[in-house]
């Protein structure tokens, strides 16, 4: 099993190093074939070990070698494959295999074709290690890794110019990849306390010994440990306050929004609070925190959603709104139902994305779903795709959202938070509303597109067969719920409804399906005959609220960005020019002019030398009077 | 009634006259030469110098450590014996640079020499008593050589070097004699070690402290001046510009080794008196001199009047040891000049090489900065060795003046003056911009004018000297042990 | 070979004399070849190094000045070893990249020099010897500024020099009053360092010498606010000057902390610790700040050195294996990735001759190769996982949380800042399209180029993944000091503050 | 009766009337005869004081002060006229090329 381990770790370490071997080469097919094969090689070796560990109950550990020692600290590189590190392995290869095939049809134009397969196959492996790793130390490789990863694809049209925000709010993909970099390191920040605070008290980053001792330890150091991971796991699953760089990761060529942005790199975080529950469960405070920004982030993301015109920054909000939901659930402590809300969204996520991809590949890259419309008659598949996980998005029956959204409300409504339940059923609707506004004015009504002269066609065919396992995926996970359960809740903490939940179950469950089919019937309505701009919503200030993300992008950069390089030219010309160095050169200065002051005793002049003697003398009396009288 | 006056040779010890008769005697003969033939060529009497000066050594060396002579009036203690060796050394590695491939019209006189070798005579007269009478003779003859020294060097600079020194020489030695009538008023006797016990015997007494004061202040000025302390230093920069540039070197080592070892004697018994303001008088005259110094050599322009007011820093610096008082203070003062000297030396043997006889850099002076600019570029050998002595001057180890200064900064810390030691330390550290200052000429900068004759003045002879400075500035670290425990030795062998 | 030490610091000085009879055209070559000989000859004496021995080994001592206890005293530990390693490797590295054409004789003469101060510096166990390689490492860094740098080159070279030279007098005197002390109580004058560990000074002594100390290695590294040499020296120094400045004569700074400061008065360290702190935390934060403020590209550079000084100092001032250890390990990797960074500059300022950012903008794409190098230096530089950058910053903050937390996370700040600059520098040069004619045909790395940057890559790389054969031997000669100074310690303070790892007095491998 | 107070005050008296005069005098030649009459103030003293102790080294010193003093007119005297020579003025204050 260990060589499995190895497999799915390097393959994609290997893909990316082939990658990178001709990264500096015009397109090469080959390339991303290989890449895309040694990606399925990483699937199936994952897929393998979920066998195996489903089959024995056992999990995989293995260690490499020794990372770094020093002092106490010992962090070697060792990889554990457990239920959920495996379902994770599974799901990320899973869709990154496809992302891979996809990209090849995707990104065929692009001259930097093979750089791209290099980036993205790095990118699995840091996610690999992320999930994989037995200790801290080891997840925070992966954490940065990914990080890196999303800040070269997220940039990876570097060349494109920065341009106001107007014309496009994330301004250019390399300043969308560094605003991503640097939010993310500032919950890294935290994130490394949270490491801090585990090794001093624990003595010991490794998840077993870690979580062995957590149960003795202090309140406050607990507390304070959750949260700070969970500052970590707000970055990178771009909860409040930290959540403008996804809408900006946007920037990136699709098949990275699908593979990062939605379907794993996001989720780390849900990841984390999942591998750490043993912590959370004990900080009920923090968890309960986390339930609730999780809550609020799902509405409030689901409302900038409502308004979005752009293709991408709708799946964006959606996927910010789902990661809400995934952080309420594991806030509320159904740890398995956020795993499993976390891989039934990477699945229909992810074929969201790449549909939109497939838009945008016929669109010209034009993004603009006012300027879509009634694309099914060229793409019937994809909207067939794009259908089946807005569907499995809206929570509707039999898909796979339907499961596992509907299960996490239902635990809102167990835990008794029945504010934190409104507001997700709430929220349930209004994702069903926007996905379908969205699936309707692309593909519906009239065909808006003609007038800016664009000549839409269908993805190649084995794009879209490869895009098939998600669609089949979205469509039946849901059916896996149990089998899924049972297999997870071998390590993490079971979550049962209580006795009277489980009576009711049928009844919230037909809430949200209300709200749900409520939310699409309206898309229909408004917007299946074709897009009708109603002016006076439109300038309304509510609507330019959403429509600007509530500002908060400004205000970040009025209030964050722009003082701090202001601040920053002051520290420079003002503070060490001007304070530090002009105090060192005045001191310079000081005795260049005492200089300059005292060879003036210096005339030349014998008659003033000689009464210099002089006066040396009085002063020599002086001084030993003075000192004499002193000192007796 | 009259005894006859019964003096046995043996008694006389005239061994420990030796060194000064033959330093005259020399000079002597020198003159008589001259008189015999007066076509002899410079070369000769250079030679001959060196050969009187090194029997001058031999005999120097040769003596026994704390003997009494010549009617008790000489005293050979561990001092006297190290400060005539220095000076002689110090001579020796002198004399050499006239033999320079220009003719300077100095050294063809013999009368030159002769008055050389007085001056040396009349040094070791001055170290080598506690007799206020022959301290006095020997500092006289030896200034008065020296003016005349200066002023052979017949430029206008010069003249009016020798007239300054000459005059201010001469108020300071009606201060030394004013002084020496005053503790003669005081005790008695003008022999030091005699004064030492009168004085022990009397502090207590009423009145007697103004007496000291004036007895004092009246010897300190002497001794400031010929030590070039602020505010006695005024002659120095001028006298330094004025006389050729070996002999401004020399001054800023020889004179001062005699005065030091005079102030060693007539202070050094203050403090073991117990007399502390004389101490206090000392230091503020070390840290100002140090100080002022430093910052008015900061803004020269002249490397000769540069290195002049480095010298009285150094002079400064040194003085602090004096207020010390301890074996390791006096012997740092010694250390410090012994590897000062050639450094020193050399630095003013490169400003001798590079010596024209019309200015052509600036109307004011003979060694501006800009004469050195680039000076790697025309002479690579020459600035490197030239900024070998300059980083010495500043202190960088591990070339020699670093041993002298780090000695005598242990000196003062040992002795409980760690403030004393920042106080150097800091000095040496503004010291380091001006002698930075002329490296950065040499090496940074591009020659002024496509100037072939920097090294116009170079002759084997003064490479020779000049690279005997090098080897003992570079290789200090080798010959540090031996000095120090050499130098430490005849200090203690003395009781100081 | 006993006396490989020896061997390493006059080989190249020896070297440097010889140079001047050789060809300036082959100048170069010979230059490289003895830097590949010391660089080779370091290496054995890594192989040839005791890992299982915590303290000195390959000691040489030879009486200089022995009334004085000045000895020629020389030793290597598993502190210095890999410093002394970086040394001759920067040098090697730096001459090979040198694309200096004005005098490349005096260059490398003067480099050889450079390299014998240096490697004499991290070898030296007496503490005059120390400072006299200390003291002369100035004399060749301030030629090199002031003869190749740029139009502000001489004003930069004397601050430079004096600055450091000002700041070392005083630490001299500090050296002073410790033999001093040393004499008074054994009555032998000593200079050696390791006599000097075994005096157990009161208090208010260690405080004192601990300031005189501070004055000479502060403005050494350069702490706030005794920095602003730094930004000139790097500003006008030319490449070479840069990289081994950053990449060695900045760490003789942090070096003499660990190697003096710590050992030598544990009580006023721990005492110190929070003023350290604060200049530090100061240091990492501001300078960050005037980092991203700067237009020229090397400023930046030069500035983050500072910021990441910072970091270093905070983890000497941790008082734990981990955060001195992370402290040792984070000077060798900054100084190779701060180096390989000055490099990186120095080659795009060889085609265009600036190092004005606005002048630059798109570079990825006229020059692949040398965006990625420079991508990798960059996230090395920001502490990214796996590189070499962050081993060190990681064990350094690490170690300090147990100080203090709020200072902990407010150095950490560290990594998010350096990031906004360091993201900023290669998005303003990098990134964009090309908007400058002359950078339309810009060349990408030459041969030499590339194969003076691809080792440092390598090692960037290497170090990040395994840095095990260079933090175990750290980790052990740290350990040892921390036994040694908790011992030592006389406050209870300090002896509670001095942390001395489990593993280190259970295994008891502590000489 | 004249004591040796007296003397010590004619000479204290001398010695300051000699200064005063090297402080005051812009003429070379007038200097140097301040510094003869210091000179010889300080004779006066040495010789009062031989007296007073009966004691003959005073005289002595006097003796090597005169001789001190004729030489230094000697070599002064010879300085002077070649300054003279060349300046063709005894006045201090042309006398000030060299400065700073």
């Amino acid at each position: 099993m260990e060589g499995l381990v190895y497999i799915a770790l390097f393959a994609p370490f290997a893909s990316s190093l082939f990658a990178a071997l001709f990264g500096m080469s015009e397109r090469k097919i080959f390339v991303g074939v290989v890449a895309s094969v040694l990606l399925a090689i990483s699937f199936v070796a994952s897929a393998m070990l979920a066998f195996y560990v489903y089959g024995t109950g056992h999990a995989v550990h293995v260690t490499m070698m020794d990372w770094i020692n020093a002092g106490d600290l010992r962090i070697p590189f060792g990889f554990v494959v457990d239920q959920v590190s495996v379902t994770m392995m599974t799901v990320v290869t899973l869709v990154s295999t496809i992302v891979h095939i996809y990209s090849i049809g995707y990104m065929d134009h692009d001259k930097s074709f093979n750089r791209f397969f290099s980036y993205l196959s790095a990118f699995v492996f840091s996610m690999m290690v992320l999930v994989m790793s037995d200790n801290f130390a080891g997840l925070f490789i992966g954490w940065e890794g990914v990080g890196v990863c999303s800040w070269l694809l997220v940039g990876f049209w570097y060349h494109k110019p920065d341009v106001s925000r107007e014309e496009n709010p994330s301004i250019s993909p390399s300043w969308a990849a560094n605003e991503a970099f640097i939010m993310n390191r500032i919950a890294d920040l935290g994130m490394l306390i949270g490491l801090f605070i585990l090794y001093w008290n624990v003595g010991s980053l490794q998840y077993d010994e870690v979580f062995a001792a957590v149960p003795f330890l202090d309140g406050t150091v607990l507390n304070a440990a959750a949260l700070a991971l969970f500052i970590g796991a707000m970055g990178k699953s771009a909860q409040f306050p930290l959540h403008t760089w996804l809408t900006d990761a946007m920037e990136g060529p699709t098949p990275v929004s699908a593979l990062i942005h939605a379907a794993t790199m996001v989720t780390a975080g849900v990841f984390l609070v999942i591998r750490a529950n043993p912590l959370f469960s004990l900080t009920p405070e923090v968890s309960y925190f986390i339930a609730a920004l999780g809550t609020f982030v799902a509405f409030f993301a689901a409302s900038m959603a409502l308004v979005n015109r752009d293709l991408k920054r709708i799946i964006a909000f959606s996927t910010l709104s789902q990661l809400g939901y995934m952080f309420a659930a594991a806030g509320l402590g159904a740890y398995w139902i956020a795993l499993f809300h976390l891989a039934a969204h990477a699945f229909f996520k992810a074929l969201l994305f790449l549909g939109a991809g497939n838009v945008m590949h016929a669109m010209h890259d034009e993004l603009d779903i006012f300027k879509m419309g009634g694309l099914k008659k060229v793409m019937k598949w994809t909207y067939l795709y794009m259908g089946i996980a807005s569907l499995a998005l809206a929570g509707i029956p039999f898909f796979a959202g339907f499961f596992s959204k509907d299960a996490i409300i239902e635990t809102a409504w167990n835990e008794g938070t029945i504010v934190l339940w409104a507001i997700l059923v709430v929220t349930a609707g209004m994702t069903a509303f926007y996905s379908f506004r969205q699936v309707f004015l692309t593909f519906e009504g009239d065909e808006r597109y003609k007038q800016y002269g664009i000549h839409p066609h269908e993805m190649y065919r084995y794009v879209l067969i490869a895009m098939s396992p998600l669609a089949v995926l979205a469509v039946v996970a849901g059916f896996g719920m149990e089998g899924f359960e049972h297999f997870v809740t071998k390590l993490l903490p079971d979550y049962h409804m209580s006795e009277h939940t489980h009576h009711i179950a049928w009844i919230l469950g037909l809430v949200v399906l209300v709200f749900a089919v409520g939310g699409i019937a309206l898309a229909y309505k408004k917007y299946y005959h074709g897009l009708k701009r109603d002016e006076k919503l439109e300038n309304s200030w509510y609507y330019k609220l959403l429509a600007n993300q509530y500002y908060i992008p400004v205000l970040y950069e009025e209030f964050i960005s722009k003082p701090y390089a202001m601040i920053s030219d002051a520290m420079w010309n003002k503070v060490d020019m001007k304070i530090v160095d002009a105090t060192v050169d005045g001191i310079a200065k000081f005795l260049y002019k005492t200089g300059d002051e005292t060879r003036k005793m210096q005339t030349g002049n014998l008659s003033n030398y000689l009464n210099w003697m002089a006066v040396g003398a009085v002063l020599f009396l002086v001084v030993a009077a003075i000192s004499a009288a002193a000192i007796g | 009634m009259f005894e006859p006056i019964k003096v046995s040779l043996e008694s006389l010890n005239l061994v420990t006259l030796a060194p000064m008769l033959i330093a005259i005697a020399g000079g002597l003969v020198i003159l008589v030469l001259d008189l015999i033939n007066s076509k002899l060529h410079k070369s000769l009497y250079v030679m001959l110098t060196i050969l009187l000066l090194v029997v001058d050594f031999g005999a120097t060396i040769g003596l026994n450590v704390n003997e009494r002579g010549f009617f008790d009036v000489m005293l050979i203690d561990g001092i006297s014996i190290i400060s005539q060796l220095l000076i002689i050394v110090a001579s020796i590695l002198f004399t050499p640079l006239a033999l320079t491939s220009k003719r300077f019209h100095e050294y063809s006189y013999p009368e030159f020499f002769a008055l050389f070798l007085f001056m040396v005579a009349g040094f070791q007269f001055m170290v080598a008593s506690d007799n206020l009478i022959l301290i006095f003779v020997g500092l006289e003859t030896a200034s008065l050589s020296l003016y005349t020294l200066i002023a052979l060097h017949n430029r206008s600079n010069s003249y009016e070097a020798a007239v300054k020194y000459f005059t201010m020489g001469a108020l300071a030695a009606g201060f030394f004699a004013m002084g020496a009538a005053v503790v003669y008023a005081l005790t008695g006797s003008i022999e030091l070690y005699q004064v030492a016990q009168v004085l022990s015997a009397r502090l207590g007494e009423t009145g007697i402290m103004a007496a000291i004061f004036g007895s004092s202040v009246l010897l300190m000025v002497t001794l400031a001046f010929k030590l070039s302390l602020f505010p006695f230093h005024t002659w120095a920069p001028d006298v330094y510009e004025g006389a050729s540039a070996p002999l401004a070197g020399y001054m800023a080592i020889v004179p001062k080794i005699a005065a030091f070892v005079v102030a060693i004697r007539i202070f050094g018994m203050y403090l073991d008196l117990g007399i502390e303001w004389v101490r206090v008088m000392i230091l503020i005259l070390a840290i100002v001199t140090m100080t002022l110094a430093n910052v008015m050599a900061l803004v020269q322009e002249d490397v000769k009047r540069m290195l002049a007011y480095s010298s009285i820093s150094h002079a400064g610096f040194i003085m602090a040891a004096l207020a010390l008082d301890t074996t390791e203070g006096t012997t740092s003062i010694f250390l410090y000049y012994a590897l000062f000297m050639f450094t020193n030396l050399g630095a003013f043997a490169m400003l001798w090489i590079s010596r024209h006889k019309v200015r052509r850099f600036d109307a004011r002076y003979d060694h501006p900065f800009s004469k050195f600019a680039g000076l790697v570029q025309i002479m690579p050998m020459g600035a490197v060795i030239m900024a070998l002595f300059m980083l010495s001057l500043a202190g960088v180890p591990p070339f020699s003046v670093f041993w002298g200064k780090i000695y005598v900064m242990q000196a003062a810390v040992n002795a409980g003056y760690v403030w004393l030691a920042i106080v150097m330390g800091l000095n040496a550290a503004i010291a380091a911009y001006y002698y930075l200052k002329l490296v950065v000429y040499m090496f940074l900068k591009d020659p002024v004018k496509d100037v072939d004759t920097v090294y116009y003045n170079l002759s084997k002879p003064l490479m020779v000297v000049i690279g005997f400075a090098a080897v003992t500035t570079i290789a200090a670290i080798f010959y540090v042990q031996p000095l120090v425990s050499y130098l430490y030795y005849m200090i203690s062998a003395s009781g100081y | 070979m006993d006396n490989i030490l020896s061997v390493l610091i006059f080989f190249p000085a020896i070297a440097g004399l010889l140079g001047f009879v050789v060809d300036k055209k082959s100048a170069r070559a010979y230059g490289i070849t003895v830097a590949a000989i010391e660089f080779l000859l370091s290496l054995w004496l890594w192989f040839s190094f005791d890992t299982g021995n915590a303290g000195m080994q390959f000691v040489e001592m030879i009486p200089l000045i022995p009334d004085f206890g000045v000895n020629y005293y020389l030793g290597v530990d598993g502190i210095s070893l890999f410093i002394i390693l970086m040394t001759t490797l920067m040098t090697l590295i730096g001459m090979v990249s040198m694309s200096i054409e004005k005098d490349v004789k005096n260059m490398i003469i003067t480099l050889l020099f450079l390299e014998m101060t240096m490697v004499g510096v991290f070898v030296a166990l007496d503490a005059i010897v120390f400072y006299l390689f200390w003291e002369l490492s100035l004399v060749p860094m301030l030629y090199i500024v002031g003869a190749w740098g740029g139009p502000l080159r001489v004003y930069a070279a004397i601050k430079f020099f004096l600055y450091t030279f000002m700041g070392s007098l005083v630490m001299l005197v500090g050296m002073l009053f410790v033999a001093y002390v040393y004499h008074s109580l054994t009555g032998v004058w000593s200079f050696a360092i390791t006599d000097w560990y075994a005096l157990v000074l009161p208090v208010n002594y260690q405080l004192w010498l601990f300031a005189a100390f501070f004055l000479g290695f502060a403005i050494k590294v350069p702490m706030f606010p005794f920095h602003t040499w730094l930004p000139y020296a790097h500003g006008q120094a030319p490449t070479i000057g840069s990289v081994i400045l950053a990449a060695v004569l900045l760490k003789m700074g942090t070096y003499g902390f660990v190697r003096f400061s710590l050992p030598m008065f544990p009580d006023a360290s721990v005492m110190m610790i929070t003023p350290i702190a604060v200049l530090s935390i100061i240091m990492i934060i501001y300078t960050a700040m005037v980092a991203y403020a700067q237009k020229d590209m090397k400023q930046v550079i030069a500035y983050s050195s500072v910021s990441h000084m910072g970091i270093i100092m905070i983890g000497i001032f941790a008082m734990n294996s981990e955060g001195i250890g992370g402290s040792v390990f984070q000077m060798l990797s900054h100084g190779i990735v701060s180096g390989a960074l000055f490099m990186l500059v120095g080659i795009i300022y060889d085609r265009r001759h600036t190092k004005l950012m606005s002048e630059f903008g798109g570079l990825a794409a006229v020059m692949p190769k040398y965006a990625v190098i420079f991508g990798i230096m960059l996230m090395a530089s920001v502490g990214l996982p796996l590189t070499i950058g962050f081993v060190g910053e990681f064990l350094v903050l690490l170690g300090f949380y147990e100080i203090s937390p709020v200072m902990t996370i407010l150095a950490g700040t560290s990594i998010i800042l350096g990031a906004v600059y360091m993201l900023s520098v290669f998005k303003k040069s990098f990134f964009g399209p090309v908007t400058k004619e002359e950078n339309k045909n810009l060349k990408d790395l030459t041969a030499k180029e590339t194969w003076s940057l691809v080792p440092l890559v390598a090692i960037v790389i290497w170090l990040g993944v395994y840095p095990k054969p260079v933090l175990d031997p750290i980790n052990k000669s740290v350990n040892a000091m921390l036994v040694f100074m908790e011992e030592k310690a006389i406050t209870a303070e300090a002896k509670d503050i001095i942390k001395v790892p489990q593993s280190a007095t259970t295994v008891g491998e502590v000489k | 009766m004249i004591g040796l107070s007296h003397y010590l005050i004619v000479s204290a008296i001398l010695f300051s009337i000699g200064l005063m005069g090297v402080l005051r005098r812009r003429n070379l030649l007038m200097l140097f005869f301040a510094t003869e009459v210091m000179l010889n103030a300080v004779n006066i003293a040495f010789a009062a004081i031989s007296h007073y102790y009966n004691d003959l080294t005073g005289q002595m010193f006097a003796f090597f002060i005169i001789a001190i003093a004729a030489s230094e007119v000697a070599v002064g005297l010879g300085i002077l006229i070649v300054l003279y020579k060349k300046h063709g003025s005894l006045d201090l204050d042309d006398l000030a090329t060299m400065r700073g």
